[in-house]
């Protein structure tokens, strides 16, 4: 993968993209920490509580004391489980969420300045791999991480767990179909598989942006995209009231936070194709321009909370039916009436 | 520098690996993951030819494969299933009832 | 309220509401058209729209209902029945009770017991007294037979403690010498009420 | 040197999964060392600038085949190893390693032939994307919409195959459903 993309920009170094990939997991496993401090904070203001207050000025530090306490924590393998698989299941998760941000612009080009030692000047890439088919491989890597949640649930010899894994299977299967489809409408107006090609399309302001042109297919996404993040109205794979905890029953300090810090990546993951691919993305001109996609990923994020404290969840059995009976039948429609505009 | 042949060699080992595999299991579902290996195999070989060759039909017959692995894991799943109610069990010396 | 209230225990007659869901659809058109009903008419979009006025006002409309509970605590009823204490006489500061050990007696759970013994001055004297607060369950019934007045319920409800003998010794409870002008007179269950006058009904002379 | 480094490591890694796939008596193992090696052949498409083909590997292969095979497994308990008599090793490594070697002549053949032609040949600087879409949908259209029909049909077969006694239980014997039958129309 590396090879194509040091053929196809020539100032991008191999330096450069291990420094991208450095910053990549730093940051986002840092913002996935301080993402459920956040979902905590937002979570309680909504229900009039103060939240965590405790740790530090507002509870900041409580990522601080939940990293000690995940890593403190006594790594508990059930002595029926399958041990190899249960160890292996949540690096799973988080490697495939972590490769997928990969292909997405997160972080603006920026050239390290010259005064640091040994790395001075190096030129960082936005994107760590500028697959040309971008979409389609963050697509396919968060089709890769249901493999993370089935195999805990699997391996880990618990009933909760192997009922976790099949929603996992039913759930992640039926809604790729969703998110592909639906983001299959802007493709085609796009003509281009590219993150760049997309924000490009959309640089003439707010008018230009794909929701107006596309709604059906920004909602149908969003909805898919709650279902493979496995957020709240979807929240199947393992919720307390149905299945103990689903998939992660049995599991226990960092291998569980790893599945947490997976889930988050891959929130940012859908909050960023929804902004670049439906909001517009960034503006490469403006120089506050990373600011915009960084307010409408905050936005996005702050929708995934915002309904988890408002919305109740469903059944599996409506699961289904929304996906193919009503999502399913909606993108195709939407995809057959975008083909025809776009013909005609 | 890495050639076609390098890669037509790789091919031909997954092959005879899931070539080994069809031979010697003897539950359903494994016989099919071999089988998963003998087409992937296939794949290897189909797109190192089309690169090499700078032809796109080794990657269209991929393609072809893939879809065909797909309908099989559809029917071969539906199979599993009724011979599991049935037999209760996925070895293939449980379900050979024509033997006689 | 009247008595009658509190002994009514027929819950399913009181007048309670019943939603009216109406009759679920069975027809597939008719599951459909439900469907299409809820959507449109924005249920969802309610709810999205009460927690975030609840965020609002409670970030800045000054609702936060979060109490931190160590460093702030609210208010408790002046009639809640929590651990005891003993109360000391005002004008002397010694301590009310006179041992007669009616408290010992009523205490249903069996858990308060005493001793007496005459001191110097031939007066009775409690020489013992300890309640066993893993026995009591905070009924009430000494403090509303102590005919002194001298064993309320008090306000302190953290029961949680190191060691039980922390604060089961008469001496724990009692009313520290040093704090006599902050004991309240109606300070807990079992003590005069403040309009007691006005419910005492005078026995007739003829009597 | 990348692709050097990537090919070693990417054969190297596929083969000793596929090796525990065809080996392993434990069903988990089988599925996941299958799954990952899939997901390393698609580094192998994408080393070979096929993009497109790796990214359909990814999410046909990896996202949907593989997940439907696990979704099979759950009818066993895939903790527990698999009982099969295996006879004759022997010959069948024989078999294999004498299909192997035929294999590799096969193989080796277009090496040779230099007379070969690239009829759809590749352009530079349009996309992978673009390319398989323009050949998929000009010259295998028909097999195209040929191969959409085979997986409608295998769709419809999959659903009849599986869904025919879908009120059954799997696990459990039929006699204790057939209690709870009579139970519900007592009532």
């Amino acid at each position: 993968m590396e090879t194509t993309l040091v053929e196809n920009l020539p100032q991008v170094t191999a330096v450069g993209v291990i420094i991208k990939a450095v910053i990549i997991l730093a940051v986002i496993s840092a913002i996935a920490g301080f993402g459920t401090f956040v979902e905590r904070k937002v979570l309680a203001f909504m229900q009039r509580r103060l939240g965590p207050m405790h740790v530090g000025p507002y509870g900041l530090l409580q990522i601080a004391a939940d990293g000690i306490k995940l890593f403190t924590k006594e790594d508990i393998i059930p002595q029926n489980a399958n041990k190899l698989i249960f160890m292996i299941a949540p690096v799973i998760t988080a490697a495939t969420a972590f490769i997928a941000l990969s292909s997405v612009p997160v972080f603006p080009d920026f050239i390290i300045p010259e005064f640091i030692p040994l790395l001075g000047g190096t030129f960082v890439p936005s994107i760590a791999s500028d697959l040309n088919i971008g979409i389609l491989f963050v697509l396919g890597m968060m089709a890769a991480g249901l493999y993370g949640p089935l195999l805990a649930g699997m391996s880990q010899a618990n009933k909760w767990g192997i009922i976790g894994a099949a929603r996992t299977a039913v759930q992640f299967l039926s809604y790729e179909v969703v998110t592909g489809l639906s983001i299959l409408a802007p493709i085609m107006l796009v003509g281009s598989l590219s993150f760049v090609d997309f924000n490009n399309y959309q640089a003439a302001g707010i008018g230009s942006w794909m929701v107006w042109q596309q709604p059906v297919a920004f909602v149908l996404f969003l909805i898919a995209g709650f279902a493979e993040t496995n957020r709240t109205p979807f929240d199947l794979l393992e919720h307390e009231a149905e299945v103990v905890s689903g998939y992660a029953t049995e599991y226990s300090g960092m291998r569980w936070g790893m599945f947490f810090i997976g889930e988050y990546a891959n929130m940012i993951t859908i909050s960023v194709i929804a902004a670049i691919v439906f909001l517009g993305g960034y503006d490469p001109e403006a120089t506050l321009g990373w600011l915009t996609i960084i307010l409408k990923i905050g936005f996005f994020f702050f929708l995934m909370l915002w309904v988890r404290a408002a919305w109740p969840h469903v059944r599996p059995d409506q699961l289904m039916w929304l996906c193919w009976k009503v999502l399913m039948p909606l993108a195709v429609v939407n995809i057959l009436i975008t083909a025809i505009v776009v013909m005609v | 520098m890495i050639g076609l042949s390098h890669y037509l060699i790789v091919s031909a080992i997954i092959f005879s690996i899931g070539l080994v595999g069809v031979l010697r299991r003897r539950n359903l579902l494994m016989l099919f993951f071999a089988t998963e290996v003998m087409l992937n195999a296939v794949n290897i070989a189909f797109a190192a030819i089309s690169h090499y060759y700078n032809d796109l039909t080794g990657q269209m017959f991929a393609f072809f494969i893939i879809a065909i692995a797909a309908s099989e894991v559809a029917v071969g799943l539906g199979i599993l299933i009724v011979l599991y109610k049935k037999h209760g069990s996925l070895d293939l010396d449980d379900l050979s009832s024509m033997r006689g | 309220m009247s008595l009658e209230q509190f002994k009514n225990r027929n819950v399913g007659t009181q007048n309670y509401k019943t939603l009216d869901l109406g009759q679920s659809p069975t027809s597939g058109m008719g599951k459909f058209t439900q469907v299409i009903k809820r959507s449109v008419k924005g249920e969802l979009f309610v709810g999205l729209w009460v927690t975030i006025r609840e965020m609002f006002n409670a970030l800045f409309r000054g609702n936060m209902h979060t109490v931190k509970y160590p460093f702030e605590k609210l208010p408790i009823s002046p009639r809640y029945r929590a651990i005891h204490d003993m109360l000391r006489l005002l004008e002397s500061g010694s301590y009310r009770c006179i041992g007669c050990g009616l408290c010992e007696k009523i205490c249903i759970s069996n858990c308060i017991s005493m001793d007496t013994r005459y001191d110097e001055n031939q007066r009775k004297e409690v020489s013992e007294y300890t309640i066993n607060f893993g026995r009591c369950i905070f009924c009430g019934y000494c403090a509303e037979v102590c005919p002194e007045l001298a064993i309320v319920h008090g306000p302190r409800y953290e029961n949680a403690s190191e060691q039980r003998a922390s604060f089961s010794l008469f001496e724990d409870m009692l009313t520290p010498i040093d704090k006599l002008n902050l004991q309240q007179e109606y300070d807990g269950f079992g003590a005069v009420s403040p309009n007691a006058d006005e419910n005492i009904k005078q026995t007739p002379l003829a009597y | 040197m990348y692709e050097i480094v990537a090919f070693y490591l990417f054969s190297a890694l596929t083969i000793g999964l596929f090796i525990i796939t065809v080996m392993s008596k434990n069903v988990l193992y089988a599925m996941t060392s299958l799954a990952s090696a899939m997901v390393l052949i698609s580094g192998f498409f994408f080393i070979l600038g096929a993009d497109f083909l790796g990214v359909v590997q990814l999410i046909v292969y990896v996202g949907a085949i593989m997940a439907l095979y696990s979704f099979a497994m759950m009818f066993f308990d895939a903790t527990r190893d698999i009982k099969e008599k295996n006879t004759n090793n022997a010959l069948v490594f024989l078999l294999g390693g004498m299909s192997a070697l035929v294999l590799v002549l096969m193989f080796s053949a277009p090496i040779f032939s230099d007379s070969i032609q690239a009829l759809y040949p590749m352009h530079e600087g349009a996309g992978n994307a673009q390319d398989v879409g323009i050949v998929l949908f000009t010259k295998y259209l028909v097999p195209f919409e040929v191969a959409a029909l085979m997986l409608l049909v295998a769709m419809i077969a999959g659903i009849i195959l599986a869904g025919k006694k879908m009120d059954q239980s799997l696990t459990e014997d039929m006699s204790a459903d057939d209690e709870i039958m009579i139970v519900k129309d007592e009532k």
